[in-house]
């Protein structure tokens, strides 16, 4: 523990620089990808493919004023966007981009994902309370109620997974999915598991990703078209660009935990080239489906947001843990 | 003094750096707690609560505890201190009147209390001679979890139920009248 | 129960249905025109802001009836006009069109009976001063021919 | 069909037949009348208008006190409300409030309920509590041209500023 | 420095938690509204809790049974939260107050 | 779903909704007494961008006023304009050639399909949902390019004449217009697997909302908001006007009474508009596009007029006073929206808010055309 400290400190440099690089190419990328879908080029004046973009707009945010509405809980208004960056950053800190890279690999890694993600909630909480807008508030108990609501088919979906590993650890969950590709999580057939039911398991797990990120088809919390801006309203300048950077970085740990949890890691099917690039791979061709599903469908509302946690993926993946528990003890 | 291996890290060793971690450590902790029992406004005190426990889950780290250390961050923090700012919202939409000790006399009262039992129990701490540890704690779940299901079987279950009571029991208390 | 899963099934269907038509538009091109440095030709029937027609030697058509001013519905128009000494049709003095209050009816245009107004192409007009939308037709004129 | 019935039901209006009530006369004269003649103020009573000139097929001008009598005719008909509006009649110094209604339905049938009041003293019972729908109409009217509607629920202006004190339509409002 | 091998040392995590329970302690006495004594409630577990735990890593003979404890004080501090805000609201619904010392009838 | 709930006064907040929100499409506030999550009362607050139209026709001449119309509307412009011509043309006895009433009829509905599809393409926005916004978008381009090389303008156009048209159409347009029926019908297909089919798009509008056949007659709803309660009312099947008798097409109505069953009437609906252009371009007969003998000056005979039409956002209606002066002595102007809108402080109470913004995009709102 002692030796390791020093890799933590320097983890969490380098998982700043990694989040905020990240938060500010997703935007490129988000901003690209809708363009394309929507026919449109998007930016492409500021630079060469418009990649110069990010880096102005980041200039821009930091250059505006940051103000404070009049009657707003000051400390907590400046404390929540820190303390959604915080947890988002520190959650990097456990995650194994391959089998040498990884700043402190955690005999609980999966759990210290699941606890730094609670405590993500709470600044958006904070930064709806503390705006002293009615709007922002509605967006905050919203965005809230449904983190709480998604985190319970995700935990049991990822107990599923534990059981199989038969381990909380991020690095002995992807080594017992190493092998070929069928021995990843998402496919029952090679691996430890033998439920068929796992791709279900993983839709499950992504989805209740989109909503614990707060992502479209699940963006309550932002809901433009009724809440205006949701918990950030208020928000502007740098305030506005960390949450922002938080929101990326989120949607960026959520993508390794379901690389992680179903896609094997860096576990690479024909072995081209060292795992880590199949690890990034793999996450941004599922940070690529964010994008894309965001800007396909519609939002639901919280009710049915709440129904579907309740009464579809909460007892789906019930069943699941109880049918995979059944078929371990089997086989 | 005690039986604990006594240790003096310089400052820019590695052990010292852990050592400045702790004590930053304490001082969330203590500094959650006072904002957390001193605050005007509710939602700050769950603030101060969040940071405090943050703190103690940090200090449940040094203990050798990541799981439970995991779990306060997760149970504290995510659920209980969520729930508390839920119903200040629910409850207090508009903060009418500050909140501070009731009469003159209570504060100086409550904080003589307070002091005299921090100060015992401290020193209860110092002067006693604790038996020395016999075994290691490595920080296993495995460990947790077998002794969980086989010694503290009984109470794990009879915890499952008073959860689950609790939940029935709040969900009827706050249930509107019909 | 079947009906539950009937629905989580056909549910299902839909939006991968939907994000298949979203991915084939993706890997289409763009149909956009990026403004400032590309532009579509106007319509021959485009509507600007008037302008007026000049005849052979250059000068306005207008014979300043005032059929145009009386024709605008926010008047817009004003105008005025000499008749020199020994010629038959009056000549155009002053041609003050007013766009900060015209509508694009095509009013003026339609009442002329002299062939003296079309409407101009222009639609890049932007500017902070109102005095800038306040513009003084038979200049232009000069200046288109200067 | 559903023409005659309406005419049937609303001529119960006007019992004791004024001249032009009692025999219910088809109206095409608007074009040939002499337009130099001056216009009178209409008598009170039912008139069966050319649907092809007009656009509407019954036009009742009832006394103020009549219009929620006449209303509830048509809502038993079941018409729909299109809208109210008045019309400022200076030279006779009275105010007209035009109701027009029409039906869902094949069978056509629009009928105008007006009613003339003087100017001075513009008063007219609500029918917000018969078509809900009125409630905005009559709010309107009332801000245009300064007919009070009475036991309106919230009669302030709507589309003018919530503290406008004049009546933009009637004939001797200058801006 | 010995400052900075606090860590090891069983005395600071018991000065510790007896710091928490004093401070709550204190605000369960001096605060006025519900939630404000609920938060000190927690923090009197958490006490209690950090307790558990620093023995558990110096003195037991075995080193699961205070992890164990404390992973019960969780969940009873869970069911205490549960209870005590539904507790709250519903008094707040009766009395429009969260002030203890608004809501006199309870006194019988 | 959203069930009305027994509340508490003391429970309540008020929450301004707009007039600078997102979702009221417009300068339009609704002043919302919530529960939460749900509203109390609502309080439609109008006349933000009020113009004065009506007043406005008293002023000026008949001409003059032509213009008027299409800024009460703008994004179905031509219908409002085509209300006005009539009533006039009613009023005043001018011919109008069959093939300016063929045009007319073709542009009109061009235009109901443009505004249609931006309903859709806001409507979904509405919802969350971006893209189908841009694809709608895409298509109305088409129309408005046919449109502007028609008239001249691409949103407030000009282009009724008392007796006819401004200008005539080439066979450039006829062609064009050729081409993008199959073209809206394959996106039309487009629209329907991406949004109508979307499982949460559905659970969003179905039930939701719902509107009794009696509110609307209550509060005079038209076009789309009564259709999707089970009205059959079309002003152009009910009371035929111009050349639509000569047409055949269905007047979709469904029953569901929810916001659902409004996007439905919508979308069916440019698919019937789509059905008459396309026999108006089969049938559009010769001639000229004004009549040969019209009146120098307009001025209609002694008399009160009126005339509706069934535009984009609903039944419309024209009601004109004449005193047989220059000037119109009364003109009424009866807007669909106006009446649509004010079913919403009724209807909305005990629903979500995110329900009642989905159920106020139903609505199909133009605010400057409500307020006038």
């Amino acid at each position: 523990m002692r030796l390791t400290l020093f890799n933590v400190v320097a983890a969490v440099i380098i998982a700043i620089a990694f989040a905020a690089v990240n938060a500010a190419y997703l935007v490129w990328a988000e901003r690209r990808g809708a363009a394309r879908i929507q026919r449109r080029p998007g930016p492409n004046i500021n630079g060469p493919f418009g990649l110069l973009q990010p880096p102005l707009d980041g200039i821009k945010l930091m250059a505006k004023q940051l103000t404070i509405p009049g009657g707003a809980d000051k400390v907590l208004f400046i404390a929540a966007p820190v303390l959604a960056m915080f947890p988002a950053i520190m959650s990097f800190v456990t995650i194994p981009f391959s089998e040498n890279i990884v700043a402190k690999n955690m005999n609980v890694g999966v759990l210290m994902i699941f606890a730094f993600a609670a405590l993500g909630s709470t600044s958006l909480l904070f930064a709806g309370w503390s705006s002293r807008n009615k709007y922002a508030m509605m967006a905050s108990i919203r965005a809230v109620s449904q983190t709480v609501a998604y985190e319970i088919p995700m935990l049991i979906t990822t107990i599923t997974v534990v059981m199989i590993a038969g381990s909380m650890d991020l690095m002995e969950i992807v080594h017992q999915q190493s092998g070929s590709f069928l021995h990843w999580n998402i496919f029952p057939l090679l691996g430890k598991s033998h439920n068929i039911l796992m791709p279900l398991s993983f839709l499950i797990f992504f989805t209740c990703t989109l909503a614990e990120t707060n992502r479209s088809p699940f963006d309550l919390g932002e809901a433009e078209s009724e809440l205006v801006a949701g918990f950030h309203t208020e928000y502007g300048s740098m305030g506005f660009g960390l949450f922002f950077m938080a929101e990326y970085a989120n949607i960026v740990i959520g993508s390794c935990m379901t690389t992680i949890l179903f896609l094997g890691g860096w576990g690479c099917p024909f072995g081209l080239f060292p795992g880590v690039w199949w690890f990034i791979l793999k996450l941004y061709l599922l940070i690529a489906t964010f994008i894309w599903i965001r800007w396909t469908f519609p939002r639901t509302t919280i009710y049915g947001l709440l129904n579907l946690s309740w009464k579809i993926l909460i007892p789906l993946s019930l069943f699941n843990l109880l049918l995979t528990a059944g078929l371990l003890k089997v086989f | 003094m005690n039986q604990n291996i006594a240790s003096h890290p310089e400052l820019f060793s590695v052990e010292g750096l852990v050592g400045v971690v702790f004590l930053i450590l304490i001082a969330i902790t203590l500094t959650g707690g006072i904002i957390a029992c001193n605050s005007n406004r509710v939602v700050r005190a769950v603030a101060g609560l969040i940071v405090c426990f943050v703190g103690v889950a940090g200090l449940y780290f040094f203990l050798n505890s990541p799981f439970i250390s995991m779990m306060q961050i997760l149970i504290y923090v995510g659920a209980i201190a969520v729930t508390i700012a839920f119903a200040v919202m629910l409850a207090a939409p508009e903060e009418k009147k500050k909140f501070g000790p009731t009469g003159p006399l209570e504060g100086p009262f409550a904080f003589a209390t307070a002091a005299l039992l921090a100060g015992g129990f401290s020193l209860l701490a110092l002067n006693t001679d604790w038996p020395v540890r016999q075994k290691i704690n490595d920080g296993s779940v495995e460990e947790i979890g077998i002794r969980l299901l086989t010694e503290h079987s009984m109470v794990f279950e009879l915890i499952s139920i008073v959860l689950l009571i609790a939940i029935l029991g709040a969900l009827v208390i706050a249930r509107r009248e019909e | 129960m079947v009906a539950y899963f009937s629905e989580i099934f056909y549910g299902l269907i839909s939006l991968f249905q939907g994000m298949a038509i979203t991915f084939k538009e993706f890997i289409k091109p763009p149909v956009t025109v990026s403004y400032p440095y590309e532009t579509l030709p106007m319509c021959d029937r485009f509507r600007g802001h008037v302008e007026l027609i000049e005849n052979e030697d250059g000068k306005a058509n207008c014979v300043v009836c005032g059929l145009c001013a009386r024709a605008c519905p926010s008047g817009c128009i004003t105008l005025a006009g000499v008749k020199p000494e020994g010629e038959k049709k009056k000549v155009l003095t002053k041609y003050i069109l007013d766009f900060t209050r015209c509508s694009l009816c095509g009013s003026c245009v339609e009442s002329c009976n002299f062939n003296a107004l079309e409407f101009s192409k222009e639609y890049n007009l932007a500017s902070r001063r109102k005095e800038d939308f306040i513009f003084d037709l038979l200049g232009r004129l000069e200046d288109r021919n200067r | 069909m559903i023409c005659e019935k309406t005419k049937l039901a609303l001529q119960t209006l006007f019992p004791k037949a004024a001249p032009t009530a009692s025999d219910v006369t088809i109206d095409t004269d608007a074009r040939e009348k002499d337009k130099k003649k001056k216009i009178e103020p209409r008598q009170n009573g039912l008139v069966e208008r050319d649907y092809a000139i007009h656009g509407y097929h019954l036009d009742a001008q009832v006394a103020a006190g009549q219009i929620i009598e006449a209303v509830t005719i048509l809502d038993e008909a079941e018409f729909f409300i299109e809208a109210i509006t008045g019309v400022d009649w200076i030279k006779d110094n009275q105010l007209e409030v035009v109701y027009d209604f029409c039906r869902y339905d094949f069978d056509l049938c629009r009928v105008v309920i007006r009613t003339r009041l003087d100017r001075n003293a513009a008063e007219v019972p609500t029918i917000t509590d018969i078509y809900a729908g009125a409630n905005w109409h009559e709010r309107e009217t009332h801000e245009f041209f300064g007919i009070k509607f009475l036991g309106h629920p919230n009669l302030i202006p709507l589309l003018l500023p919530e503290d406008a004190d004049f009546h933009p339509l009637l004939k001797d409002f200058k801006a | 420095m010995a400052i900075l091998g606090l860590y090891n040392n069983l005395n600071t995590y018991l000065i510790i938690g007896a710091l928490l329970f004093a401070m709550g302690i204190y605000g369960i006495v001096a605060r006025r509204t519900f939630i404000a004594m609920l938060i000190a409630a927690e923090m009197i577990l958490a006490g209690a809790a950090l307790n558990f735990m620093a023995f558990n890593r110096f003195t037991a003979p075995d080193p699961t049974t205070g992890q164990i404890f404390t992973l019960f004080i969780m969940a009873i501090a869970a069911a205490e939260a549960a209870i005590g805000l539904s507790i709250v609201i519903a008094i707040y619904r009766q009395y429009n107050s969260i002030d203890a010392e608004d809501v006199v009838e309870l006194k019988g | 779903m959203s069930s009305p709930i027994e509340l508490q006064s003391d429970e309540t907040f008020i929450l301004n909704v707009g007039p600078q929100h997102p979702a009221t499409h417009g300068v339009l506030r609704v002043k919302m007494e919530m529960n939460g999550e749900y509203i109390v009362e609502a309080e439609t607050v109008i006349g933000y961008i009020h113009r004065m139209h009506e007043k406005m026709g008293e002023l000026k001449t008949y001409p003059q006023y032509l213009m008027n119309l299409s800024r009460m509307d703008y994004l179905g412009a031509l219908g409002y304009s085509h209300g006005h011509v009539l009533v006039v043309e009613k009023a005043a006895g001018i011919e109008v050639p069959e093939r300016a009433e063929y045009i007319r009829a073709i542009m009109v509905e061009l235009n109901r399909v443009a505004s249609h599809l931006f309903w859709f393409g806001a409507f979904v926005m509405d919802l969350g949902g971006f893209s189908p916004l841009m694809y709608a978008l895409q298509d109305r381009e088409h129309i408005l390019d046919m449109l502007e090389a028609v008239t001249g303008s691409r949103l407030t156009y000009c282009y009724f004449r008392y007796g006819g048209l401004y200008n005539d159409v080439d066979d450039q347009f006829i062609e064009s217009a050729r081409k993008f029926i199959p073209r809206m019908r394959k996106s039309l297909k487009k629209y329907h697997t991406l949004v109508t089919g979307n499982i949460i798009f559905r659970k969003r509008l179905e039930g939701v909302a719902p509107l009794s056949k009696e509110t609307c007659r209550k509060y005079g709803a038209s076009s789309a908001v009564a259709r999707g309660s089970g009205i059959n009312f079309d002003v152009r099947k009910n009371e035929p006007y111009s050349v639509y008798p000569e047409f055949d097409f269905d007047v979709p109505v469904y029953h569901g009474c929810d916001s659902l069953a409004r996007y439905n009437v919508r979308m069916d609906e440019i698919e019937q508009s789509l059905r008459i252009i396309e026999q108006g371009l089969d049938k559009l007969p010769g001639g000229p596009i004004m009549p040969k003998k019209k009146p120098k000056i307009i001025k209609p005979p002694v008399g009160d007029y009126y005339q509706a039409v069934e535009t984009a956002r609903g039944s419309f209606g024209v009601r004109l006073v004449s005193d047989g002066g220059k000037t119109p002595y009364r003109l009424k102007l009866r807007s669909p929206t106006y009446s649509n809108m004010h079913l919403f402080d009724e209807s909305c109470r005990g629903m979500l808010i995110s329900d009642a913004l989905a159920f106020m995009g139903s609505l199909d709102l133009v605010i400057p055309e409500i307020d006038r």
